[in-house]
């Protein structure tokens, strides 16, 4: 907090703090201050994603890249596919270790291989088209 | 020596670009500290308001809340002490009955129910002052300059109205 | 009682189970549910790193949507349930979010208006349906049954305000209702590391083991949970997370547990779904079941 | 000719307006020059003036001078609020001989140039006051205060520290003092402590003797189990009612034997003892603590087993033999006192522990709040101050965790001011009687105090051990089997950069100070005003810090916000002196605001009658007109507002002078 206030950019964003955050608001509700620290995590991950500021391999920021992918396609996700996706271009040795999982989640039915996609799609397209016009509007 | 009484043309004062000029009627004990708090505190607010100090919100005659939209304000602000908290015990209270009533006569006569406002703050509300005056800014600049209904009224002259006596009882 | 349902990506995977047993339970509750029409992912946290503002966009068509039906949406998963909701209030406290929202909105030619009162099924089993009415639908109560309730992050916090951000009690009332015992669980808005544990293994493990420790030394036959990726994480790591010791817990979805006090068969709760078999439990506390 | 200011207000005005730059204050934001050339221009307007520091020496006496040489007899001064300076410049008047009443102040300091940013706007806003205050002052009459008589005794409520120290202060100038307290002893929170920071002393050995002294003094009059129930009148002419509540026990005629302590049919304590924060027990007929004054036992109605079934053997009756103290029959009594001033010493209460569930206190036993543990080291406590765990093991390791309810949006944002210091003490004080090791958490290291820095360094030699960070939670969770059995503080070490997990055997919550929880009624009772969280307000936080807006009230001590003992008692002082100075002066000048009736417009409709609060108003039968009684009035206005036929009219806020104002500040210049 202090290290962003002071302007500390590159020590803020290549730390690993900001990627350690779950989002789980606790620190929002707990800060004897009301800073919204969750809000600011966000904002730190995107700007480290946008600047590359994160080591080679890093999962993370390729979860978050697939993921938008992923819905600007499809519209929804297909959780096992992008589990898939993100170890294949981060750690694909591991893939092996989530063996006994894949079996148990093809076991329970809970594994989907086809694409779960919604019937408008263009209009996701569109719809993320348009903040980025709207953005560039506001930035000038 | 200005002519102080002259009027301006309402073309000068357009929707948008009109600065409301609101009337306050604040007590000695809360709201008027209040807004001595503010003023230490520096917490800034929109310039509209002219304070007229009095000892209790229940000295505020409905008759000078007429004569304020009779000589051309737009707004007019009561400020007085919380329910319980009256300086002089239960001065508040007769201020809002009267509020009440005076309420439903200047709706009578066309004024909009935002151009009039009662307000509880207390000495210790300093950000409150802020808050309200800037609320009540805002709301006067959507509704424009006030048009008095009858130019002629002369509030010292005029015969008190039923309401208002009913009122006081 | 009708209301627009919005299952959201993970209760059509992993978190099938929960909308099954959901559906089931709603529908003998005489509560109806009727899911929005080509409804768009949330854009919810991991989204939200990438592009903050695309994410309140994409929660924008789906509350622009519900908007119209003129119900109030339902969002069983959390992380649907706080994103849906912050969007709202992004939109309405920064006039320039409300700007970018309402442009993209214009663009795929829907209404502006995205303020629909989005519901958690916790706050409408509680306060609109309520506990006497479930109390009556309980045929096969799960007597002598421990229950660690879980809510976990965001259900809670920091936009709900139908229950206690520290010390939520809303779960608690209802598996009570179910004829269970809640145990004292003070982890019980603990995180459970969400993505983490693909992401940063070693740091999303801890975070599961405290949980999973934690119900274990409260004596909790089970764990309860309201968040598709809670559960996930809770049940598909028990063994990594046990070390020596091995948990064994069921990690059942509320509305499962609720499932299995109305008498309900188990497989239309999806409770075939669960890594660790419930029956050998149920068994053991001798509570009957469907 | 001028008027000679104390004649009828009849000549032809001649207006003096006096623009003050306040230094910068005003000068800054508001165009002094240009509102004084406006000033000029403004009707029956004959001196403008602008000046650096009106409220100073030569700023008054450029406005007597004026005054003198231009036959002024009306004028407008434009500076701060007329709450602060109104009798500064009143006198100014006075002294150029006219009547001081003939005076408008404009405020425009506090109400312009300190809350607007605007120059243009706020020059505007300037010009419409200065013209409205020169409209109205036109109209001003002279008008003379009322003289009214004091009663020199003085009323003071709350028996801790600070009404102890104000009540023996005045009682020994010679004046009679009321001291009323809530509790059955006085001594406050200080009674509870053992040891004083930063010096050490013994609390109990400073504080005794004082209340010992409260107890003996023929000057004063000491009411403990005792609330006041209500108060009218005004400075110098109080009348209060002081609700006591029955102890059960006769004061004059129980002699503190305890004999029937002793004989009392419960062998054992089997009630919280209030005293020991609920750490030991006691029985139904007790007396709070050995020191306590006045030494009267008192029967606790809710225990006592009499009050219950009436079946007791009342063995403590027996045992009282003759003196015949013990009547269970004792009601509820009321005192009524005359007093010419009022101190309030209500002092604070701490911070419920339990609302920082992430604590754990009310949940692991071995998590104590800081005034528990004064209790547990202190030699009268319930261990006789062995410092020990629930268990009756020794503590070997101590967490003390600051802060507790402090300095959090949460719950309270202010810095509670003693606990820094308190938290030392402590961990001073175990260090030395157990020698544990001992760990303070804290945020900041708030020493500011004589002495406060160097006990600090005092403890930084003894080994104590400080980690800068707030602590995050109290869990009894092993993670590693060293912390088997322990509590675990786990807080992040700024200054290390890492989280820590301390495991300890005890832990201390320093909690906060919070306002009583009925400071709002009794703020309402005593007709002051208080912040929102409840710490009563002074009149000006630097120049009248024991003064409220209710003339004759005073406030001393922890009521008005955190405070250590030296600060209450040097407070305590300072209230007593303005009481003093108060009372000693004999009689007091009234504001001559009051109202009365134009008989000759009175129709006689008895409208304003009800209205007064304070029974004022009157109907004369004879006349057929309404009358207010002067020396009741106190100066609202309401009945003025509220007749029909405007007959009643409030002197120096008249409708004629209002309406002029009203017009004034709308009048286009």
């Amino acid at each position: 907090m202090h290290l962003s206030r002071e302007g500390f950019k590159e020590e803020v964003l290549s730390s690993y703090t900001i990627w350690l955050c779950t989002c789980c608001y606790a620190c929002m509700v707990e800060c004897p201050k009301k800073i919204n620290i969750t809000h600011l995590m966000y904002a730190l991950k995107t700007r480290a994603i946008q600047e590359h500021f994160y080591p080679k391999h890093f999962a993370i920021p390729v979860l978050a890249e697939e993921f938008s992918r992923m819905i600007r396609g499809s519209g929804r996700i297909t959780e096992s596919r992008l589990m898939v996706m993100v170890l294949l271009k981060t750690a694909f040795w591991k893939l092996l270790g989530f063996g006994h999982l894949g079996l148990n989640l093809l076991r329970t039915g809970r594994m989907r291989f086809e694409r779960e996609k919604i019937t408008r799609r263009d209009e996701i397209t569109t719809l993320l088209d348009s903040v980025e016009v709207t953005r560039k509007a506001l930035a000038r | 020596m200005h002519d102080e009484n002259s009027k301006p043309t309402n073309g000068t004062r357009m929707p948008g670009s009109f600065e409301p000029r609101i009337v306050g009627f604040f007590c000695t004990w809360c709201t008027y500290l209040a807004a001595d708090l503010a003023g230490t505190s520096r917490i800034k607010y929109a310039p509209n308001v002219r304070v007229i100090r009095v000892m209790c919100s229940g000295r505020v005659d409905p008759q000078f809340v007429l004569s304020a939209f009779a000589h051309g304000a737009d707004g007019v602000l009561i400020g007085g002490c919380h329910p319980g908290d009256c300086h002089y015990q239960k001065g508040n209270y007769n201020c809002l009955r009267r509020v009440r009533l005076l309420k439903r006569m200047l709706a009578q006569l066309g004024i909009e129910e935002d151009r009039f406002r009662l307000e509880w703050i207390s000495a210790a509300e300093g950000d409150r002052v802020r808050v309200v005056i800037n609320d009540m800014v805002e709301k006067l600049r959507a509704l424009g300059p006030f048009h008095c209904p009858a130019e002629s009224y002369n509030p010292v002259a005029a015969p008190q109205q039923h309401e208002l006596e009913e009122a006081a009882v | 009682m009708k209301y627009t349902y919005y299952p959201g990506c993970s209760l059509k995977g992993t978190g099938r189970a929960y909308e099954e047993s959901l559906l089931a339970v709603f529908r003998a509750l005489d509560v109806e549910l009727q899911e929005l029409e080509d409804w768009n992912c949330c854009g919810a946290t991991t989204y939200m790193s990438y592009d903050e503002l695309k994410s309140y966009a994409l929660a924008g068509r789906n509350l622009a949507m519900a908007k119209q039906t003129g119900n109030d949406l339902l969002a069983p998963c959390a992380a649907c349930y706080l994103v849906l909701n912050k969007a709202q209030f992004y939109v309405k406290e920064y006039p320039w979010i409300g700007d970018v929202v309402s442009n993209a909105l214009q663009a795929i030619h829907l209404p502006n208006d995205i303020q629909v009162k989005v519901r958690h099924p916790l706050d409408i089993l509680l306060n609109d349906v309520g506990l006497d009415a479930i109390r009556a639908h309980v045929t096969h109560p799960l007597k002598g049954l421990k229950v660690a309730p879980y809510y976990g992050c965001q259900i809670v916090r920091p936009y709900a305000l139908f229950d206690n951000q520290r010390n939520p009690t809303s779960m608690d009332r209802l598996i009570e209702a179910c004829g269970a015992t809640c145990v004292y669980y003070p982890v019980k808005t603990h995180c459970c590391g969400g993505s983490q544990k693909g992401t940063l293994p070693e740091v999303g493990i801890d975070l599961i083991r405290r949980l999973l420790t934690e119900a274990a030394r409260n004596q909790a036959d089970a764990i309860a949970t309201l968040c598709p990726l809670c559960q996930f994480n809770l049940e598909a790591f028990e063994g990594e997370a046990g070390d020596s010791r091995k948990f064994n817990m069921p990690v059942l979805y509320f509305t499962q547990l609720m499932a299995i006090a109305f008498g309900m068969p188990l497989a239309e709760a999806g409770l075939q779904r669960s890594f660790v078999d419930v029956k050998p439990l149920l068994a053991e506390r001798e509570i009957a079941y469907a | 000719m001028p008027d000679d200011g104390q004649g009828n207000g009849a000549a032809a005005p001649k207006i003096g307006v006096y623009v003050c730059y306040c230094g910068t204050n005003i000068a800054a934001t508001v165009d002094v020059h240009e509102l004084t050339e406006y000033a000029k221009g403004l009707p029956d307007v004959a001196v403008a003036r602008e000046y650096k520091y009106l409220c100073s020496d030569p700023g008054q006496e450029l406005i007597r001078q004026d005054i003198c040489d231009h036959g002024l007899n009306r004028i407008v001064v434009a500076s701060c609020s007329p709450l602060m300076h109104e009798p500064t410049f009143r006198g100014a008047l006075f002294r150029a001989g006219i009547n001081p009443f003939f005076l408008q102040m404009v405020n425009i300091r506090e109400h312009v140039s300190w809350v607007h940013t605007s120059r243009a706007a706020a020059t505007a806003k300037a010009k419409d006051l200065v013209r409205a205050a020169a409209r109205r002052v036109r109209l001003h009459q002279p008008l003379e205060k009322r003289k009214v008589e004091i009663n020199p005794q003085v009323l003071i409520v709350g028996g801790g520290i600070t009404g102890i120290h104000a009540a023996l202060t005045i009682a020994n100038s010679g004046k009679h003092v009321y001291l009323v307290e809530r509790q059955p002893t006085i001594g406050g929170h200080m009674a509870y402590f053992d040891k004083t920071f930063p010096t050490l002393d013994c609390a109990a050995c400073i504080l005794t003797p004082k209340m010992t002294a409260v107890g003996a003094h023929p000057n004063i009059t000491l009411w403990t189990y005792s609330e006041v129930a209500a108060i009218e009148g005004y400075v110098g002419n109080y009348k209060v009612k002081v609700r006591r509540k029955p102890r059960y026990v006769y004061e004059d005629l129980c002699i503190g034997c305890q004999e029937c302590v002793e004989a009392c049919i419960y062998k054992e304590g089997r009630w919280a003892d209030e005293f020991n924060q609920g750490l030991s027990k006691r029985k139904p007929i007790y007396l709070p603590f050995p020191q306590a004054v006045p030494q009267k036992v008192l029967i606790d109605h809710d225990a006592c087993i009499e009050f219950k079934s009436g079946k007791c053997k009342k063995t403590c009756v027996e045992a009282c033999g003759e003196r015949m103290a013990i009547d269970f029959k004792m009601q509820e009594s009321i005192e009524e006192v005359e007093v010419g001033a009022v101190i309030l010493a209500t002092g604070f209460k701490t911070f419920d522990a339990r609302r920082n569930a992430y604590y754990g206190y009310g949940t692991y036993p071995n998590v104590y709040t800081s005034l528990e543990i004064e209790r547990l080291i202190n030699a009268s406590g319930p261990t006789g101050g062995e410092l020990m765990l629930r268990n009756g093991a020794k503590p070997r390791m101590v967490g003390i965790v600051h802060c507790v309810g402090s300095r959090d949006h949460n719950t309270n944002r202010w810095c509670s001011k003693v606990c820094c210091m308190y938290s030392l003490k402590l961990a001073h004080l175990i260090r030395e009687r157990t020698g544990a090791e001992v760990y303070n958490f804290y945020i900041d290291m708030r020493t500011p105090g004589k002495g406060y820095e160097e006990f600090y360094d005092r403890l930084l030699d003894e080994g104590v051990h400080f980690v800068r960070g707030r602590v995050a939670e109290v869990t009894d969770w092993p993670v590693h089997p060293s912390e088997e059995g322990k509590l675990i503080i786990r807080a992040e070490d700024t200054l290390a950069g890492f989280v820590r997990r301390v495991a300890v055997d005890m832990v201390i919550l320093s909690v906060g100070l919070e306002p009583q929880s009925d400071a709002h009624e009794v703020r309402r009772l005593f007709n002051i005003s208080c912040s929102e969280e409840g710490w009563f307000l002074e009149r000006h936080p630097k120049l009248a810090p024991v003064s409220t807006f209710t003339d004759g009230v005073y406030i001393a001590g922890a009521c008005q916000g955190p405070k250590d003992i030296p600060d209450s008692v040097a407070q305590a002082g300072a209230a007593a002196a303005e009481a003093l100075a108060l009372i000693d002066a004999k009689y007091v000048e009234l504001e001559p605001y009051t109202a009365h009736v134009l008989e000759e417009a009175c129709s006689g409709c008895k409208t304003c009658v009800p209205v007064c609060p304070y029974q004022a108003i009157s109907f004369i039968e004879e006349t057929k007109k309404a009358q207010v009684n002067e020396v009741l009035c106190k100066g609202c206005g309401t009945c003025a507002a509220t007749c029909p036929s405007g007959s009643i009219s409030q002197n120096l806020f008249e409708d004629q002078e209002i309406f002029a104002e009203v017009e004034g500040l709308l009048a286009y210049a």
